[in-house]
């Protein structure tokens, strides 16, 4: 990702505060499409755009009529920008429910991961959950024996193969392949195709990013 | 392992040859015959999911062995020599629709030290010919049409989605540059 | 063999993924199978029985045998039962995400089993959905689980469109005159061979109507 | 496996790697005044013609399309410039030419798109320099792709476009590989002495 060049661009520029919690958005979108497992909800940076979003919403109803050519102008171009944000939390919003649906039980019952899902997001699983249980029963599992020995929690594929890129100086920068003697140096700029779980910790540190 | 994963589903249903080393009561219907009993020395054909517990002991090598289990024919040295010999004309989808998962799971219950390098180098250089023929944009119809109908089904998700990239690819710079006059 | 019947859900729920629309729901298939599971596990209680709780595998190997195989066998069944169910749920919550009327693909299916139920004079095929009634319930519940959801982020209109946004607006020159149109931003008056800059959902209708054309 | 279309999940798509190529900076020079705008990425000045100004892609191309501006191309995308890399990747089979920057088949394509006048006149050996530079770097890329393994692969100096063409092949291979080599002994043990806790 080059977020980072094009900030270097941008602060060259002196564009203030909001260009960051696009960059950010746009990485956490990225992320959570290429990710195998669920990632935190980013909570704080959803809020404040949230809140940038109703205020251009709100502008754009209010000065809508507006005849001043210039004005409506230039809420074609606040128009376009909404429909690209909108676009983006729309599109991360909804690569997080995939997820939640695929390996619900498995976000329920790990609480380091469950603590990943924002409170909606929670309670949709719940419900979800509670709605599938009901409609199996309802179905054919009503008076079921019960049955042992298998586990019916599907579980992200950790070891899934992703595409990474090197995005700071890393200081213990050894990636071991989790069950392998394979290893590989990571440095910056370099691009992997590997196993999720060979560098997991160091996208949840933000060190390798996924592309 | 996946729970409901449909491909996963029918892996297990593919067949391993087991010889069963004990007489069994009232297992007959494994065979075709309701209410016998399963005599010791038969052979029948077995779906993993049954196989695999019933034969696990076997590879622990403790406790009796309760059934033995064969190479299925998908794997026997026979095949096995053709994959060596020239891996892009076996017709793997004849032999097992799930053809590396079944391989995979006989892995974990014989010992074929050989047969993960065979897999992995016939898989390999299969991917290779699948790569070339999903960058056509003629795609099956122009060449290796045998190939293709001979993948197994995890190749067949391999074409389908290397092919669907390209065309995705294809569009976007075809439809940008069209858009352009 | 038993797990046959399981295999046969299975192999419909892999057909079921390659659809467009939902296929009949197998109840025929679905039943047999339950009923398979239902007969092991008496089996299982019946082979039980003479040991009053205490069977030692170790000394009944090939009863234990014999058990172990039933076990295994329900709880295939149960896995094959479960798989189809879940595929065809999760068909079922596409078309609710896709904002496709549900009761509407319920009832177009009907006519066209019905139709071919007169067709080939089959008493079954009448009527029949091809949602069973327990997944049109699951349906209903589904679209209010995702409206409440969805009202989290009512800016964001979540079921909207997952195609990044390309011309949102676009240039479109006033082919014949069709007199004052409202759009999101106040009126405009269509001459003939005027040109406008508008949103591209606002005047789709009127370039297929012949009204407007798209210039690029 | 099935993805239904209602989720948003996989990788990106190229129609999602050109959006993300529109969020870049570009320099303009515009041909009317504008007010400054207040966006969600940013502020964006007031543009005072022919004054020079950086700008994100997206309204770039828009004020483009609407005649309000002219794009300055970035320094590499120049015909000098695509035929001198083409020859060091032309001559370097093992290596891709690190010269190009991350988005440069999108950008290329999208700029091509809008304002072929903006790109120094001659577009058409511009085009087809930019094509032969990609049928080099794809034929390598076909190449790298053979040498895939279980384990992992640097692809350094790939750009996002090319990485989403290969992307889908690469994983499914070295997946599948990985699976292939994987020992499920274990697995199934533990399924074995799961299962034999039903007779306690």
């Amino acid at each position: 990702m080059d977020i980072d060049d094009l900030l270097q661009e941008l602060d060259d520029n002196q564009v203030p505060s909001g260009t960051r919690d696009i960059a950010d958005l746009t990485q956490s979108w990225i992320a959570e499409r290429s990710a195998p497992e669920i990632l935190p909800f980013q909570t704080a940076l959803l809020e404040r755009l949230m809140e940038r979003i109703r205020q251009q919403i709100e502008l754009v109803e209010t000065q809508t009529g507006n005849l001043d050519p210039k004005t409506n102008f230039c809420l074609i171009l606040i128009q376009t920008e909404l429909e690209r944000v909108k676009f983006l939390v729309r599109s991360y919003l909804r690569a997080r429910i995939h997820k939640i649906d695929k390996h619900s039980i498995y976000i329920l019952t790990t609480p380091s991961i469950r603590g990943r899902l924002s409170p909606p997001e929670l309670s949709y699983l719940k419900s979800h959950l509670g709605l599938l249980n009901s409609h199996f029963l309802a179905s054919f599992l009503r008076g079921f024996p019960e049955h042992w020995g298998i586990s019916m929690v599907e579980e992200p594929d950790l070891d899934g193969a992703v595409f990474c890129k090197v995005v700071k100086d890393i200081e213990d920068n050894i990636a071991r392949i989790p069950g392998t003697d394979a290893e590989f140096k990571l440095t910056k700029g370099d691009v992997y195709v590997v196993r999720y779980s060979a560098v997991r910790e160091f996208i949840l540190r933000g060190e390798v990013e996924l592309i | 392992m996946s729970y409901y994963d449909i491909d996963a589903i029918l892996t297990d249903a593919q067949k391993v040859p087991c010889t069963f080393e004990i007489t069994i009561p009232g297992l007959g219907y494994l065979e075709g015959n309701s209410n016998t009993d399963i005599k010791q020395g038969t052979r029948v054909e077995l779906p993993l999911w049954l196989a695999e517990m019933l034969g696990v002991s076997q590879r622990l090598g403790t406790e009796q062995n309760v059934v033995t289990l064969d190479l299925p024919p998908a794997l026997a040295p026979r095949v096995q020599n053709a994959l060596k010999a020239n891996p892009c004309t076996v017709d793997l989808r004849s032999l097992a629709s799930h053809y590396y998962s079944l391989g995979e799971r006989i892995l974990g219950l014989l010992e074929e030290d050989e047969l993960v390098d065979i897999l992995s180098e016939t898989f390999k250089k299969r991917a290779a010919e699948i790569a070339d023929h999903a960058h056509n944009p003629q795609g099956v119809i122009s060449s290796g049409g045998e190939f293709l109908k001979g993948l197994d089904e995890n190749e067949r998700q391999l074409f389908k989605i290397s092919h669907e990239s390209a065309k995705a690819i294809r569009a976007f710079l075809s439809d940008r540059s069209n858009t352009k006059k | 063999m038993y797990g046959d019947l399981g295999l046969k859900l299975v192999q419909h729920a892999k057909r079921t993924q390659s659809l467009s629309q939902l296929p009949p729901y197998q109840s025929d298939i679905v039943r047999s199978v339950t009923r398979e599971v239902r007969d092991l596990d008496r089996d299982v209680t019946e082979m039980l029985e003479p040991f009053n709780g205490h069977f030692d595998p170790a000394e009944e190997p090939a009863t234990a045998c014999s058990l172990l195989v039933r076990h295994l066998c329900m709880r295939r069944d149960k896995r094959c039962l479960l798989a189809y169910h879940r595929v065809r749920v999760e068909m079922i919550e596409g078309m609710c995400w896709s904002g496709s009327d549900l009761l509407d693909q319920v009832q177009a299916s009907q006519n066209k089993v019905a139709e071919e139920g007169a067709r080939i004079g089959s008493a079954e095929g009448s009527g029949a959905s091809s949602l069973s009634p327990e997944e049109e319930e699951y349906a209903r519940q589904y679209e209010d689980l995702l409206a409440a959801y969805k009202g989290q982020w009512t800016d964001i209109d979540l079921t909207g469109s997952l195609e990044p946004p390309r011309d949102l607006f676009i240039d479109v020159r006033v082919l014949k005159d069709a007199g004052e149109i409202q759009t999101e931003y106040g009126a405009i008056t269509l001459t003939k061979n005027s040109q406008f800059f508008v949103r591209q959902g606002d005047v789709e209708r009127l370039i297929a109507q012949g009204f407007l054309q798209k210039l690029n | 496996m099935n993805n239904n279309n209602h989720s948003a999940n996989g990788p990106l798509t190229p129609a999602e790697v050109a959006f993300l190529c529109e969020a870049q900076s570009i320099t303009i020079i515009p041909r009317q005044r504008l007010d400054g705008l207040d966006l969600i990425g940013g502020y964006i000045p007031p543009f005072h013609p022919p004054q020079r100004t950086a700008i994100p892609l997206w309204l770039a191309l828009l004020l483009k399309r609407q005649r309000r501006c002219n794009i300055v191309p970035p320094p590499w995308l120049s015909a000098p410039n695509i035929e001198r890399i083409l020859k060091i990747e032309t001559e370097n089979q093992n290596f891709f030419c690190p010269d190009l920057p991350y988005r440069w088949l999108e950008t290329a394509e999208l700029l091509l798109e809008a304002c072929p006048d903006d790109l120094g006149g001659d577009d058409g050996e511009l085009r087809v320099l930019l094509r032969g530079l990609r049928e080099v770097r794809q034929g390598k890329v076909r190449e790298g792709l053979g040498k895939l393994e279980a384990t992992y692969l640097q692809m350094n100096n790939l750009g996002l476009l090319e990485i989403t063409e290969v992307r889908g092949f690469a994983k499914g291979v070295v997946d599948g590989l990985r699976k292939i080599g994987a020992s499920i002994e274990v697995e199934l043990v533990l399924g074995w002495m799961m299962m034999m806790m039903i007779f306690r």
